[in-house]
């Protein structure tokens, strides 16, 4: 094996650190149909059971069956919202597959490598292979120069990797019991393999990390933000299929009904939105949520449901564009459309999630404010977030909604004027006397429809004062990383949430600003925090610096650096490092 | 309540003699028959001349978007099936941009009453061709290829497997009328294709001439027989009346026969 | 030029045994029948597994959006009457978000051959219900209102007014084969509905069952009859072959004829 | 009569001066069906016979067909590109009418009215009434208390204006016969009212205004479009009906057939611009008009032209939003979308017309640049500038164009890195040995299928070195009014440019800088011609000052007021007015 040269893309930075020591990152890389994301869920499971956090991400190529497949899964003592720098241990059935992951799987010198006994290839050099220890287990069945079928590879890993954590070995059977208990056959052939694999006395083993003991829970992305909206009172969803978002409409479709909702898997985008529209027309809590190409196509309707003043929740699962772009890969580059797509002056609401615990709040807040404020909150997620697995706490109960405010007899006509925060109640159907038009064309206070000068002028400031006084409502809603008196300072959204909550860690004298809400963004929160700062970025994962730009017509960012590559991989710690030595 | 309690207060803004007053007058009419407490009763169309009736509705009307009134309507009534749901609009609105949205809402069958006001032309923007223009008129603008026929919304529903597909005439309330109860009546998904003139955009006898290539359907039409309807749907005459009426358990165009009783769009939610 | 001369240097990324791959050779067939020079090809699809198709051909290949390849097709054709153009695509990109575009092509009647990849199942996304799910694997997954059925693509193809309605199943590839030729040299716009497997999100047998429930055409089956074909295209089982083949100057559906010599869409451009 | 007493919401500027000496406004008000636009272009076409400049507008309420309608004609001895401040002569069938059109109509005191005999009404006070002289004539035909159909109004109030303008009473003849020629009867009775309306003595008169003689050209927004894209070489063009740009679609259905193109109604405005990008990849010119609405639907499909790097020009006619609005209505609220729809990051360029005769122009750089760099144009205009008919001199033989470069055997791969400006060669279809893969997802150089960040990267880059080349291209796209001098200087966009010319004329402390294209933008011009300014401002008809924002992200406008309305009417020197003292 030769030594660590890193690619010419991912220069390594002089800071990088070894995984913490409060945890493990195991890595197993297969071919599609090898199981190589069961290894990783079981892997996640088994730590949950024992109290402890951890993440799992995945990665294929760009066909979504066959090809080649890889899991990695930190498990860690503390909370944790990253999947970690370096991979401690790596399992690979075969070294050419190692291709498809150059710059998702990184080594570090005390980093174990578990390859078949048969393989005679090498890993390549940007994995980093200096110094890691490399032990060999015959993973393949070989009768007569083919391979065979024999144990399932990822069951073998599964008990290696066991071992290799320092876990029980019933803590493993217990596990797959769990799982497939009700396929004794398939379960004792895996009980088999895992016994083989986790017999293997050579293999290596880590000081064991000790749990909490308690029993906590796995989420993906999109489940949390599917539950959370339920939480938060959601009954009708609609949506279209759509890589990296599709599970939010399967885990509705499994749970919403049981929560007294309906779920419609709609034409397309277009009518997924007015699906959505329509419900929330009939006073109930309506979602839907798509990617990219779901999201420009709904652009109409997202302006039917600003004019029309009717509450509507879009998650969008950003993926890499433009266009189809590559649908499984992750990118913040759909910021620009939610902020300012749509013909017209169109308020809009616009939230990033940062992780996968803050996806079920943020579904909260994003319907108390398109409640409350009868206008279209968009929720960027990304497919980092969307289809990670993420151990988290209990689920602490949902924080106070604002609702709705409903119109009674007597109350003002639809599109009243005189409202201090654009906001008049809205008229449910059913509700005897209330009968009014919506409509996408102008109206008068009345609803008439109108083409008048003062008219139109008048409603597009109400329709826009409802924006500062969201602005106001939600003045706190953001966070800081780090500590207060660093001198340095990142300002990201989303997702990048995670590595900065490591980047502050390695790197105390940085600290970090994170909005939840990007419009209206919270700047006098911003303003406070960047007092004192010297050094300054803006981060993101989107070519053209949309965040960057965005925050100029927010402030004056003179000085400020923008930190900025295309989509793909996540960032990762090496890739920051780079971004600000390349800044300066 | 009277027909004219169903109308709110707002003036049509249409042309004297736009065939959308007929059927303004024959939805009031029918509402009345049924009883519906305009509380209970929403109304949505698209965007068009024609799509201007939900705001002559007292009702929980929305004046939509073109081409999407199904989709709204389809939300709605999912959302809350206490509401009963009649889409309205035009021909460019339904059978244009619109298309797709109509044999999705057929196949769904939520209980929506379709009312298609076809005046063969876009009267809104002012006398382009649409789907059902004839082809003559669209080759004299220069918009129809030398293969093209307009085409024919009543075959089109049938073949998508929709429950309830009938056809009236703007000039002929009292008919007109009956067709649009029955159809409200009908416990699923019900189209009803409405022949009504423009009177600025199509040349001023086309009302008239329509009128008189229509025959109303014998009292005794097997309209429980998808051939013979489909029979009444081809033809240079225009059938009227209730052209098909699957009476639940019938198999449908594919020969399938659904259950009832399956789970299907989660109908989860009571509202009052 | 041999079948393989139509294929690209690029290897399918499908599933062993997926439907796709019998397409592929039965369009690289008919193409080498009908000796079709390489550069006078154009092959436009949507986005699915099956819309991969026109990245393994020799042609002017576009892998365009989800349900959009036939406004695609449609202005290349226009434009550029001298390309021979097929489009490729599967249920959900053609069926569901793509359908309303499918009558309107068939209305401007441009000469594009349609081949639709039916596998009943959203395979790229993995696994959801299409419109042609069968309800049963819908009501499984919560997804079909209970009075819901599939479409029926080669029926509402018919009441389109489409000249050429034609189906083959994948895993019959010398009648695919002969359908894809005789739906490509139709001079005017053609269908083709392909029952193709997905041997992922189906259950394994699911090529195989609607294989035995298909039925070839005979010989003399009238094709020429809007009535014989819309009887074939009902019903529990599959017919294969030219269900329906129009004659020009025959009365399309709504009854009507149209004059060839009318203009029409414009055709100004000549290239080469 | 009472004086002049403006509306609230339309102040009155201490600086407002009458219509200039070199020209005369003229406006008709009347019902639907009176034909007050025929009026106005009757109006319009004498003058170009004379050889005079001039513009007409239009104004109608929220139904098309039906209720009120009025038209207002400029006639100039130099060429005007804004339908001018004040009225000199009011024809108004029934004063009530008046109503729709406050704001649109404004007198002065040298102003002539004239009503009807039997109308008792008094003009609505904010028309601006003191001191105008009024005039009755006999209009209507009444018969035992009955208003019965007499002469047609419109030719009576023809007649009239004729005699007020000094025009001789043969020129209107002429002009009828050559409109008429083919309906005899009507054309009899037409006469026989013009007649009788030239024939009141009391009519007052203005001085003759003198044209050049020269038959002159009228032409409206929309056809100057449509004209300017044939004569740049438009070969096919597909679109979807809708208010203000249909009669692009109109005239091209007549007039492109016989330059050898082809027009396709589409089904609705994804398929227009689908069939655009389709004749496209074909190797031929193509271009879609619509209005918000449809640009709305069309932001999925204008991703794929960037990313596939198909060349398509689509025209946006902006009327008043969000959703459907106020159709008939100008507005400048599309800007956002135009520059920043879309999911991912995607290259588009955005150019905006200025008035009738620019837009012919600047469809040849539209196309230039569209194909030369294979990348989608948006070209805004506006209802304002879209619907106004105006004069012009004969149109210039089209500036020489940059055409694609086409693709010959053994040339690059399709997308080839290897290019500083990002273009590669286009593959013509029909050119034997070009077949390649075109595709919205993410593809390698020679086209393959990727979902490598790396990869992603270079061709994110690549697509944006386009965006590099074009600014350079265009830096010196824009144009300035005004005095070099002046020390007031506004920036502004679109069809605003009319308002400032004679804005500048009137007030030559400012001058004002219009740039053609907007992204990229030509920044240079702009630093170069703020130097040496005072005040500042950027005006737009936009509710949430898009334009102002959208400078904000190029360079420091920090004390640039941002001078802005909603739509509705289009801006008047009364309303800049007003503005800029609001700003201050
Ligand atoms: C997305 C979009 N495209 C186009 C339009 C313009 N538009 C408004 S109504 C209409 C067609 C009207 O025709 P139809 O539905 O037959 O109604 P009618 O006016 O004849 O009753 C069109 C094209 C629009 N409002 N929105
Ligand atoms: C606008 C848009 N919506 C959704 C998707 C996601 N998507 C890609 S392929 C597909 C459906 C595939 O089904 P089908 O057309 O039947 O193709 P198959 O994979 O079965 O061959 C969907 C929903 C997309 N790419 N674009
Ligand atoms: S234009 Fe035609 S459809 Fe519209 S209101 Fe007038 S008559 Fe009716
Ligand atoms: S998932 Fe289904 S449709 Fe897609 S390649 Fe595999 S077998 Fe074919
Ligand atoms: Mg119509
Ligand atoms: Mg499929």
């Amino acid at each position: 094996m030769s030594t660590s040269k890193p690619a010419a893309h991912h220069p390594p930075g002089p800071t990088v650190r070894r995984g913490d020591p409060d945890s493990a990152v195991v890595s197993l890389v297969g071919s599609g149909g090898e199981g190589a994301a069961l290894f990783g869920e079981l892997i996640l499971s088994m730590a949950a059971r024992q109290g402890l956090y951890g993440v799992m991400v995945q990665s294929y190529g760009p066909q979504i069956r066959g090809g080649e497949s890889a899991s990695l899964v930190r498990v860690s003592r503390r909370e944790v919202c990253h999947e970690g720098e370096e991979t401690d241990l790596l399992i690979c059935f075969r070294t050419p597959d190692m291709g498809r992951f150059r710059g998702f799987i990184r080594l570090h010198e005390g980093s174990v490598v578990t390859l078949d006994s048969k393989d005679t290839g090498d890993l390549p050099e940007w994995v980093g292979t200096a110094g890691v220890h490399t032990y060999r287990f015959p993973f393949t069945n070989i009768v007569d120069g083919h391979e065979v079928a024999g144990d399932p590879k990822n069951m073998l890993a599964l008990g290696l990797a066991c071992r290799y954590l320092g876990w029980d070995a019933d803590l493993g059977r217990h596990e797959l019991r769990q799982r497939f208990g009700n396929r004794p056959a398939l379960l004792s052939k895996d009980l088999d393999a895992f016994d083989r694999g986790y017999g293997s006395q050579d293999m290596p083993t880590m000081p064991h990390l000790q749990g909490s003991g308690r029993n906590l829970h796995i989420e993906t992305g999109n489940e949390a933000v599917a539950r959370g909206a339920m939480q938060a009172g959601l009954r009708f969803f609609a949506g279209y299929p759509i890589t990296p978002s599709s599970e939010i409409l399967e885990t509705l479709i499994d749970e919403l009904p049981g929560h007294g909702g309906s779920v419609v898997q709609a034409e397309d985008e277009i009518s997924a939105l007015g699906m959505v529209l329509g419900a929330s027309f009939g006073g109930v809590k309506a979602m839907t949520a798509t990617s990219g190409p779901g999201l420009s196509l709904m652009t109409e309707m997202m302006g039917l449901s600003a004019k029309s003043e009717i509450p509507a929740v879009i998650v969008d699962c950003q993926r890499a564009g433009p266009a189809t772009g590559m649908p499984s890969r992750t990118e913040q580059s759909d910021l620009n459309h939610a902020l300012y797509s749509g013909h017209g002056d169109l308020p809009r609401v616009v939230m990033g999630v940062m992780d996968v615990v803050h996806a079920r709040d943020i579904m909260h807040k994003a319907f108390s404010i398109s409640e409350g404020y009868q206008v279209p909150v968009l929720v960027l997620s990304d497919a980092y977030i969307a289809q990670r697995h993420q151990i988290r706490d209990e689920v602490p109960p949902p924080p106070a909604q604002v609702n709705r405010s409903v119109w009674r007899e007597d109350g003002p006509t639809r599109f009243n004027l005189d409202t201090a925060d654009g906001v008049v109640p809205f008229r449910v159907p059913g509700t005897p006397g209330g009968q009014y038009l919506a409509a996408g064309i102008e109206q008068t206070p009345a609803g008439t429809p109108s083409a008048d000068t003062t008219i139109h002028a008048l409603m597009g400031e109400k329709r826009w004062r409802k924006m500062d006084a969201i602005a106001e409502h939600t003045e706190s809603w953001f966070r800081v990383l780090g500590k207060p008196g660093a001198t340095r300072g990142i300002i990201a959204w989303g997702s990048n949430y995670g590595l900065l909550c490591e980047w502050v860690k390695a790197h105390p004298e940085y600290r970090a600003f994170v909005p939840e809400i990007l419009m209206p963004f919270p700047i006098k929160g911003l303003e406070e925090w960047r007092k004192g700062l010297g050094w300054t970025g803006a981060l993101e994962l989107a070519h053209t610096g949309q965040f960057y730009k965005y925050l100029k017509t927010l402030t004056d960012v003179e000085g400020t650096r923008s930190l900025k590559r295309s989509g793909g991989l996540p960032l990762s710690m090496v890739d920051l490092d780079r971004l600000i030595r390349q800044a300066d | 309540m009277k027909p004219k309690d169903y109308r709110s207060e707002l003036e049509p803004v249409w042309c004297t003699a736009c065939g959308a007053f007929g059927v303004l007058k024959a939805i009031t009419q029918a509402l009345t028959d049924l009883e519906v407490p305009p509380e209970k009763l929403a109304m949505v169309s698209g965007i068009g001349c024609t799509s201007r009736l939900p705001g002559y509705t007292n009702a929980y009307s929305f004046n939509s978007l073109h081409g999407r009134s199904l989709p709204i309507a389809t939300g709605l009534k999912v959302a809350r099936p206490d509401m009963r749901t009649l889409v309205v609009g035009g021909d460019g609105d339904g059978f244009s941009i619109g298309l797709g949205h109509i044999f999705h809402a057929a196949k769904r069958n939520v209980d929506l009453t379709y009312i298609v006001l076809d005046n063969g032309v876009y009267g809104l923007t002012k006398g382009q061709a649409s789907p059902t223009t004839e082809t003559k008129f669209k080759q004299r603008r220069g918009l129809a290829g030398p293969d093209e026929a307009p085409l024919n919304p009543v075959m089109l529903l049938l073949a998508s497997g929709c429950g309830f597909v009938a056809r009236g005439h703007a000039g002929n309330l009292p008919h007109l009328r009956t067709v649009i109860r029955e159809a409200i009546q009908y416990p699923a998904f019900s189209f009803v294709h409405v022949l009504a003139g423009c009177v600025t955009y199509q040349k001023p006898e086309y009302a008239d001439e329509i009128y008189h290539r229509c025959d109303v359907l014998p009292e005794n039409f097997p309209n429980d027989d998808f051939i013979a309807a489909s029979e009444a749907a081809r033809g240079e005459r225009f059938s009227l009346g209730v052209i098909y009426k699957k009476s639940p358990g019938e198999p449908l165009p594919d020969g399938s026969v659904t259950d009832d009783d399956d789970m299907g769009i989660w109908r989860g939610i009571q509202v009052s």
